[in-house]
């Protein structure tokens, strides 16, 4: 079973040279620690920033410069400072070419809910639906069960949807998997000592498995 | 070059009234109206309509106004982590409309633009698409929006000058162009305000004719809400 | 009778303190010539400036400044640029509170024909039906008759329509008019040494007179 | 940062391709990609849909091109002066489509913006609405606009950085912003390329996302339609 860095370092191996990307809050945020020094990418922070640097030292902390997650951030060299519309035209236009965030559910036509539990206090979901309505490519990060042990990969969510049809790969704590076009999870990748079967337990929606499956590699 | 200056937070919000609807620029709470919020605490107003992406912390920002029973409803993408908020709306002493973020700033902004409507795709297949016109273009779907306006508009810049040119600093800048616009009378304070012609006019973020009246600021707190720091 | 700088001057007077103002081409843009130095105004040109400053001196001429008539000009203090979507945004969301501009045609109801001639080249409508569509108080500025004699002050315009209900007064080389909201060319003023009979031959739309009709002044 | 120079006009526009809709940036001829333009003139092109505020005059900017004959359609809100146009109207070799021009801005706008259609009052009433969606909002009636986008935009502006980043002068900012974002692909050519960092983060009028390709144009000629000097 992966760690949520291990998750982070396994979705990072998706990144492309030359991407715009946006992480969402949680493990997606960790995914920067991951990105090969070689590959020239930019991350976009939602409130107006292309091209997010490092957390601050002590000494460079300045309030007027947050992510999404209202943490202090830097500017990476090249960066560019924007208002709110323009920074969702970017999102909307597609001008972004990867939007990698978390999910409560998801289901096996790339449906997601992550903004939302009936009966519990509802904190909004601000970029998330404009995110999920709008980018070519949405990778999701989540642990595979709840905590107690019930799926979260379904046939289809049980809970408010945030976006329908969009979720191209997930990756979990035990697998990697893409949503085929007709529907379905298809097994891409195995995490290191779990096996097809506990996937197959682990998964409620449609399961593909087609051949061998490989274990994830890790450097 | 015609002047806006008005002396302080005080006279400028003078004619807000209850049951208005302001826009209050900030994400977070960066790049909120700090002086302008103050200056509302301090005056009997109830009933208000806050267009605001957060709703502030338990006290500080627009948290602050909640407390203090000034607001019917938010208008907000987020609203976070606080503790007064959620008791009034459970209670329904507060009305909570919630929008995604990206359709949010696009209604400010139509607001702003003269255009009534556009459409989106954020929200389709969702419950913000109940009651909502759906059309397809090209293949995909989309929602049908309407523009946001507002009797007055809050925002808070860096830099600005007597005839109401602004400009914003970092992330700070987030909804503020776009509620100035928006609003029928908008109130700018900046940290530092200077005489038309000293802005590069290549440089200002937001015109001046959208702002009716600006001043400068005093004792900015800027509070953080996620302090995080790296150790190199 | 008026020449064009008389009818310039004549509307210069409805210039109040504190306007954001928009001149056409033509006439209007000699209206900057007679706004009273003791008000503030900001003349917007709609190709992305406000604050359009005197036309510059040999020395000073910016291929990269220029008005919506492709002028060279110069910038007033405090003056802004922006992009063509900003500049009509700006006209659009009504923050323009004066438009004044030239027509071919005028209706009693306040329909404006300006841009086309029906069997002519047609060289486009540029700004003019954003201007006319969006604008508060519009105020034409032409001729009250054609060459040929013919009123250009119509019950219905003949001509390909630029935008509806829009115009508010008008300022004529005999006469200065209001549009009534009910319909009707109310005559405000008679050019100096024009009759009200030489204004009710020349206006074919409905004229209301009212009182007696005083004289333009000029200072 | 993603470093997208390449080294020439003619380079940079190797892939156009006949049949293609192209944005070109500018106002009259102040903005206008002028190297790109020339760089397309020497390529064997037909069939060109050229979406530009206006269509140059006949011997300088788009009208060169219309001149060797490359285009098919022009959509435009005002072509001008423009003799060889003139005669390519009449005759039925060229197409146009005339669009107010705010609705024009407003549409390659949306184009970037992923905003597939919105309302805006411009030619409600004119034989601009002939056969589009007329909506009242408010009182007031609405047109219904569709968004514009292009496989190539040309762009041109004045400093810009090897991400892509640009920053335009004076007026001549125009329509080029909204264009570099409504391509899919969008080619900018700039007066001074410089190193990514050396321009002001806070005063970049176009991120970089939107471009895919610089450089550093040559010879610019800047032309002037109406010098028009004061004596003082």
């Amino acid at each position: 079973m992966l760690n949520k860095d291990q998750i982070a370092q396994r979705i990072a191996k998706e990144v492309q040279n030359g991407q715009y990307i946006n992480l969402g809050i949680g493990i997606p945020t960790l995914v920067a620690n991951y990105i090969p020094d070689n590959l020239e990418v930019v991350l976009q922070s939602e409130n107006g920033l292309l091209g997010i640097g490092p957390f601050p030292t002590e000494d460079k902390i300045d309030p007027d410069l947050i992510n999404a997650g209202k943490q202090t951030i830097t500017m990476a060299k090249g960066s560019v400072l924007f208002n709110s519309a323009e920074s969702f035209a970017m999102i909307r236009g597609g001008h972004v070419h990867l939007t990698i965030l978390g999910a409560m559910e998801v289901s096996e036509t790339g449906d997601i809910a992550n903004w939302k539990i009936p009966g519990k206090m509802v904190k909004g979901m601000g970029g998330a639906m404009d995110l999920v309505a709008s980018a070519e490519n949405i990778i999701v990060a989540m642990q595979h069960c709840s905590r107690d042990g019930k799926s979260k990969l379904l046939q289809k969510c049980s809970l408010p949807i945030t976006g329908i049809r969009c979720v191209k790969k997930i990756v979990t704590d035990i697998a990697v998997l893409d949503i085929l076009p007709e529907g379905g999870f298809k097994l891409i990748e195995r995490a290191p000592g779990v096996s097809v079967e506990e996937i197959k337990e682990k998964t409620a929606g449609k399961l593909v498995v087609e051949g061998e499956i490989p274990e994830m590699k890790f450097d | 070059m015609i002047n806006k200056t008005v002396a302080d937070a005080k006279v400028a919000v003078a004619d807000v009234f209850s049951d208005s609807v302001l826009m209050l620029g900030g994400f977070g709470l960066s790049g909120i109206p700090e002086n302008c919020i103050q200056a509302l605490l301090e005056k009997d107003l109830s009933g208000l309509t806050c267009i605001s992406n957060n709703a502030g912390v338990d006290d500080f920002g627009i948290g602050l106004m909640l407390k203090k029973k000034m607001v019917k409803k938010m208008i907000s993408s987020y609203v976070g982590e606080n503790a007064e908020f959620e008791r009034q709306l459970l209670s329904g002493e507060l009305e909570v409309e919630l929008i995604p973020q990206g359709t949010l700033a696009e209604r400010v902004r139509a607001g702003g633009a003269g255009i009534p409507a556009f459409f989106t795709p954020a929200g389709v297949g969702t419950e913000v698409a109940d009651g909502k016109e759906i059309r397809e273009f090209e293949g995909k779907l989309y929602l049908l929006e309407r523009w946001l306006k507002a009797d007055f508009a809050f925002v808070k810049a860096w830099k600005g000058d007597t005839a109401g040119n602004l400009i914003f600093k970092g992330t700070a800048r987030n909804f503020n162009p776009m509620m100035a616009a928006a609003g029928r009378i908008t109130i700018a304070e900046v940290e530092e305000l200077v005489p038309a012609g000293e802005l590069d006019p290549n440089a200002i973020h937001t015109p001046g004719i959208y702002v009716q009246r600006i001043f400068q600021g005093k004792d900015y707190e800027k509070r953080i809400e996620q302090r995080t720091v790296s150790k190199r």
